[in-house]
């Protein structure tokens, strides 16, 4: 069958994984043969990555950008080589690209800091645990959480901002160590759920209560709101996206025309909660 | 006796006793929740594994080697063990069967050194590299959650007040010590890392003890992995990613030479707790996220630099 | 006005007070020797003028201009020269590369620095190629490597730390020409040695040290060599040697192929010392490392010595001849450096029995002196001469039955020289056969029940007592036919 | 003349050039896309980074030492340069400025090994952090876009159908192997890394020698980060991270002993391409993303010991 590349940002990540798997559920069904590269977090792999998959004559290139701009050099090598583009979970800023399909990452973080601001009923104290300096991500959850406090609910203040690198063990040890600094902690905002998952065994074992909303809605995280533990996650449907991807893809392989502007496929974001749990 | 050690030779020669106490100083007086004990006991559960994995490096370092792998390694040793425990092993097995398997694959490494004589910096980035694929393949890149209560208990449990990884950490700290200082094999790590020709010619079984150090970092490894297991109640498929240079910083400020032959288990201790309490206490400062970065890399230079200028009056 | 001036210099390691105001002169136009025992402060006060150690106090005056000290570069830029006791080359870099170290133009030529080289190893009669990394010459050669650089440098002063002690009788013979050649040009030679002969062949005055202060300085002519061993020691018996004969008991057979060797077989009784002769590269070296595993094929009694620790096992141990690179770990302690190879012996359960360990050393240090008595300092503070006595220490710790020993004075001082000789008598007197290769013939024919005499890789001479040394000699240099 | 280089010594001693004949044989013969005039030269591409910070880095490991900072430098490098270049200055001084920071910081650090006497290890891997944290908040996190036509010429574009990177990494491959060969601190750098002792009593000046070899590799990292940044059409506050462990894997892979004294520019540029040409041929290979760890950590190992082989014959 005909042969689509995808281009992924890191497989370290289990909200990668699971868009890995839509991708290749849905090509098994439509009888394609899916290559799968990981970029391993790093740029200059990922484009390293997207040379190789040119050279591999690929029908349609699958792009999750590690970055938005490091990309554009390579899209536009698929683009001089024939190859249409479809960028999934992150835009790339330049470049041919026909299908862009994802959720929005500043939506997100608004979402979670509404859903704090509201449990808190306009008053508290948060944390915020960020992501890996200098990644889109934690630059678009933190920007979409801190502007809608300001915003709109100037009484919910964030008290301790610190890095835990998207990481558990790290969510963990930050976690343990601002629970000796602050007294009061109102809510935990984690640029996504492993942080989250590290932050609330710390919050256990110091014996407090604290609701801790994460971002990815991972099966882990799932699991910790059903079982009221954690407050909510934003979910994201990575599978989802992979899915759109790879049936774009195909539209495209059987003949559609790509549309001269790039188009935006949203995929539905929702925040994950338990309305039985008592917060 | 204890006082009596605190003779001016004693403190000159370990330079970084200084250097930790300036840190602890400062940092008790720009915040009044660090030189508190229930802070301390945390600085110390959080340093356990850096410390385990650092004692394990230390002891490779000493013989003239390095090991990239413990990252992977442990990843591997806690993914193992949780998933054969979750498949329905005894728990107890399951750890012992994790454990193992990181030995079995140090001593494998140890062998492509000692015996093929392959350099020790790529034989361990080659198994940084392969150990963590094989976690993912067993993973598929998911985390193992569920587990049972001994996995819990080794990383959140106490015992007689003290954390079970706390407590981990200063057996393997002793063992550490005690190999290094009064058993042969430990002497003979030393030898090989001064001068690995005039060991030889001294008749020391060279071959064999560089493979036990690789396996000694793997048992470091394998620990380090139950205990992190245990504190993140799960097994991650990413955990340990750059623990390698941790642990090797940790050495490397507690005075292990990385040409071989000089270091010592306690110095390496001490180089865990100096960059724990670092971290610690910009989280404390609640420094932000890039000026911690600036931080930490001049702090660690400072503190050489205490080091040096203490030990050469 | 004398050439150079050393003035009160002092100098400390640690708690040990290596110089304690020291004062030097050399003249232009003479050889000026410097002697004492081991650890007497010779190489420290050399250092000091060469710039390779920075002094606690004291002053250098080079004809009259003050030297500004502890730089080897402004040493050199004032034309101060030193052959190391301790080798100090690069041993990853070529023979023209370390005749040139330190002295490379930005921009290197390399076919003009090995024709360069070539022609001064020629003019210098040294029979290695100038490609060859100096890391794969045996000791002796690398001492003449290192001659070499520091003759090939505009020199007003020159020093010679035990340049002597790792050459046979040739090779020392030319290079005591060449330094009287340079004395002649009027330049100012310091000369180190515990080879006595050696210094009344050749030294115009000489300065003794004792324990980091200067005795005396002499002129040579007509002092007398036991005034001068008495000056350096204090009065002493001079102990005769009296060699055993050989037991009858079976003897080892020994085979030796490989190496570049012609293949040897011979045998060795108990308690019987044989001496191997021969110039630097005649392969005298050879024959003890291949007997202890290291290259080759081996073996004792057709058992196969494959590795030193087979050779151990059977009982076989070599005191190498390259100290720092092969006999001791510098960084150890000279306790730690002496037990290595008996480490199992002292353990139980593979625990070091540390007061077991401790009386070993301390056993060690008594029996050849070693000083300073701390066994617990890095093997690397003693002096050369103590060092070497260090890696004998922990040969004769292992009991072997089968000793090899490669220059096993070398550096060692006259009165602990004689202790030395006197032990290895007595194990022979115990049954340990030995095998000597040296460079120094009076040392074999003192020591030796037997000597083969090396040329080429091939043993060109055998002599049984009684032999005359002269016939020895000139077997070794090669003006005798074969 | 080139043909009787290629004598059995030659061959034997560069035991690596079989290990990487062997390694294009095998990808040629599994995929045929391989082997095209179009693949060869993505493949120099992509390699054109890790190559030029890898020589920078054998020159440091040559004379005994160890450079981390490299990712970061590169980092802060590109930034600073694409900052400038934004902010309004000519592009070629912009550039020039960004290279001139990497350079200085690399005399800083050579400084601090050099005199200060620190251990080049802490003392780079505090450069690694604390110059990640610069860039950070320098770039307050950002990328840096909108970058004009000369940085993108430096990155994508091509002279006599030459790509612009593959360019300077031949240059600087030239360069070094210069330095290296032909000059009289490359030399001592070999004496430093081989017997610092006996350099110094030598009279090489071992001081300076030793910050010139900070300061090239962080030339290295200047010229890296105008590649990239002109590869990625922007400078990334995250580039190049872990591009330390690659660059040391390839100097390595290519002969460097970590110990000092030994390695040759040609051998690292060689341990380069084999790096290359396997992540390259594994993509094409399309095998999945957790075996290509599996396979890389295989494969990296196997041509050692082929090296192994060749040599020891
Ligand atoms: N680096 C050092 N650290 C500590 N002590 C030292 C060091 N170098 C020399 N010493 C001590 O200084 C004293 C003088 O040593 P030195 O090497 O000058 O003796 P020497 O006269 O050259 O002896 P030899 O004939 O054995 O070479 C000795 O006691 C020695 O142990
Ligand atoms: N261009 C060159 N390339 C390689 N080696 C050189 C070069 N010039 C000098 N050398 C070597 O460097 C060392 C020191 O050179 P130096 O100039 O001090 O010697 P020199 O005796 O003054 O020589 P010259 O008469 O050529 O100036 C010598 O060993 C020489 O062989
Ligand atoms: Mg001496
Ligand atoms: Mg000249």
């Amino acid at each position: 069958g005909a042969v689509v590349g995808l281009s992924l940002s890191t497989l370290n990540n289990p909200f990668f994984v699971a868009l890995r798997d839509g991708a290749l559920q849905a090509a098994q069904k439509a009888g394609i043969q899916l290559v799968v590269l990981d970029a391993q977090d790093r740029v200059d792999k990922q484009v390293a990555d997207i040379e190789d998959l040119i050279q591999r004559r690929v029908r349609v290139l699958l792009v999750n950008p590690t970055d938005s701009a490091a990309v554009v050099p390579a899209i536009q090598r698929a683009n001089q080589a024939g190859i249409p583009v479809i960028t999934v979970d992150r835009a790339a800023s330049g470049g041919k690209v026909a299908y862009h399909i994802a959720s929005d990452n500043v939506a997100g973080g608004r979402m979670a800091a509404e859903f704090i601001c509201n449990l808190l009923k306009g008053r508290g104290k948060v944390v915020e645990l960020e992501g890996i300096p200098g990644t889109s991500a934690a630059r678009d959850r933190g920007q979409g959480f801190n502007a809608y406090l300001k915003e709109k609910c100037p009484g919910v203040t964030v008290v301790a901002r610190q890095t835990a690198n998207f990481d558990r063990a790290q969510g963990l040890s930050v976690m343990e160590n601002i629970l000796q600094a602050q007294r009061d902690i109102d809510a935990v905002f984690a640029h996504n759920d492993e942080m989250a998952l590290g932050a609330l065994q710390a919050i256990k074992a110091s014996g407090r209560k604290i609701p801790v909303v994460g971002f990815d809605a991972t099966p882990d995280a799932v699991k910790a709101v059903e079982a009221c533990e954690m407050a909510a996650t934003v979910a994201q449907q990575p599978a989802e996206m992979g899915r759109f991807a790879v049936e774009k893809a195909v539209e495209l392989i059987r003949g559609a025309k790509a549309p001269a502007q790039t188009q935006f496929i949203p995929v539905p974001l929702k925040l994950v909660t338990n309305p039985r749990c008592n917060w | 006796m204890l006082w009596a050690r605190l003779r001016p030779e004693f403190l000159a020669r370990y330079g970084l006793v200084w250097a930790l106490g300036i840190l602890v100083l400062v940092l008790s007086l720009l915040s009044p929740y660090f030189l508190t004990p229930s802070n301390l006991l945390n600085i110390l559960r959080q340093v356990s594994i850096n410390a385990i994995l650092a004692l394990g490096m230390t002891v490779v370092i000493l013989k003239g080697g390095i090991d990239l792998s413990v990252g992977s390694l442990l990843a591997l040793a806690g993914a193992m063990a949780a998933g054969l425990a979750i498949a329905g092993l005894s728990p107890v097995l399951a750890m012992g069967l994790g454990i193992g398997v990181a030995i079995a694959l140090g001593v494998l490494q140890g062998l492509l050194v000692a015996y093929a004589g392959l350099p020790p910096f790529i034989v361990t980035l080659a198994g940084l590299t392969a150990f963590r694929g094989l976690t993912l393949v067993y993973t598929d890149g998911r985390p193992i959650t569920g587990l049972p209560e001994p996995f819990l208990f080794l990383g959140n449990g106490t015992v007689l007040g003290m954390p079970v990884p706390v407590m981990a950490m200063l057996l393997f700290l002793l063992l550490t010590h005690f190999l290094l200082r009064y058993t042969a094999w430990g002497r003979y790590l030393y030898a090989i890392g001064g001068n690995e020709e005039a060991a030889r010619l001294s008749g020391v079984p060279v071959a064999p003890i560089k493979v036990f150090a690789y396996a000694y970092s793997g048992l470091a490894a394998g620990l380090a992995a139950l205990v992190l297991t245990g504190r993140l109640n799960s097994a991650q498929p990413t955990a340990g990613t750059g623990f390698e240079l941790d642990a090797i910083a940790a050495a490397v400020v507690g005075g292990t030479s990385l040409a071989g032959g000089r270091g010592t288990a306690w110095g390496t201790f001490l180089g865990a707790l100096i960059i724990g309490v670092l971290n610690n206490g910009m989280n404390l400062l609640n420094v932000s996220a890039f000026y911690q970065l600036i931080a930490k890399g001049v702090v660690i230079v400072l503190a050489l630099l205490v080091d040096r200028l203490v030990r050469r009056r | 006005m004398a050439l150079l001036e050393m003035r009160g210099i002092r100098k400390r390691f640690g708690g040990v007070e290596a110089l304690k105001g020291v004062d030097f002169a050399v003249e232009a136009g003479e050889i000026h020797a410097l002697v004492g025992e081991n650890g007497a402060g010779k190489s420290t006060l050399m250092k000091i003028l060469s710039g390779a150690l920075a002094p606690d106090g004291g002053e250098v005056w080079l004809s009259g201009r003050r030297l500004r000290l502890g730089s080897v570069q402004e040493a050199r830029r004032q034309g101060i020269v030193m052959v190391y006791q301790e080798l100090n080359l690069a041993p990853n870099l070529s023979v023209a590369e370390n005749l040139s170290l330190g002295r490379l133009p930005l921009f290197v030529d390399r076919k003009r620095l090995y024709t360069r080289a070539r022609i001064l190893l020629e003019e210098l009669d040294l029979g290695f190629t100038p490609e060859v990394p100096v890391g794969v010459l045996e000791v002796g050669q690398q001492t003449l490597v290192a001659v070499a650089q520091a003759l090939s440098q505009e020199a007003r002063i020159l020093v010679f730390d035990e340049a002597t002690a790792a050459l046979s009788a040739r090779e020392a013979e030319r290079l005591f020409q060449l330094v009287k050649e340079l004395r002649n040009r009027g330049l100012g030679i310091v000369w180190i040695s515990h080879r006595l002969e050696e210094v009344f062949h050749l030294a115009d005055r000489v300065t003794v040290l004792r324990d980091g202060q200067r005795v005396a300085t002499l002129p040579l002519s007509g002092l007398k060599p036991e005034a001068l061993v008495e000056l350096m020691v204090g009065k002493r018996e001079a102990g005769r040697l009296d060699l055993p004969s050989p037991k009858a008991h079976p003897p080892l057979h020994l085979e030796v192929r490989g190496g570049g060797l012609e293949p040897l077989a011979f045998d060795l009784r108990p308690g019987e010392i044989l001496g191997l002769a021969g110039v630097v590269g005649s392969g005298r070296s050879a024959v003890v490392e291949i007997l202890f595993g290291l290259e080759g094929e081996g073996r004792v009694n057709g058992e196969p010595l494959r590795s030193p620790l087979e050779a151990i096992r059977r009982g076989v141990f070599l005191v190498p001849a390259d100290r720092k690179a092969q006999g001791l770990i510098l960084g150890l302690s000279a306790r730690a450096n002496i037990s290595l190879p008996v480490l199992r012996e002292l353990s139980f359960g593979g625990v070091v029995s540390a007061s077991r360990e401790a009386a070993l050393a301390r056993q060690w240090f008594q029996a050849l002196g070693i000083r300073p008595q701390d066994p617990e300092r890095p093997a690397g503070t003693f002096s050369g001469g103590n060092q070497q006595k260090l890696v004998l220490a922990k040969a004769l710790a292992t009991r072997p039955r089968l000793l090899l020993l490669a220059e096993p004075t070398r550096g060692v001082d006259v009165a602990a020289r004689q202790e030395i000789y006197a032990l290895l008598a007595t194990w022979a007197r115990e049954g340990v056969a030995q095998i000597v290769s040296s460079g120094d013939t009076e040392e074999l024919l003192l020591l030796c029940h037997r000597i083969f005499v090396f040329r080429k890789g091939r043993v060109v001479a055998e002599f049984h007592p009684p032999y005359c040394s002269e016939e020895v000699v000139a077997h070794v240099v090669g003006t005798a036919q074969a």
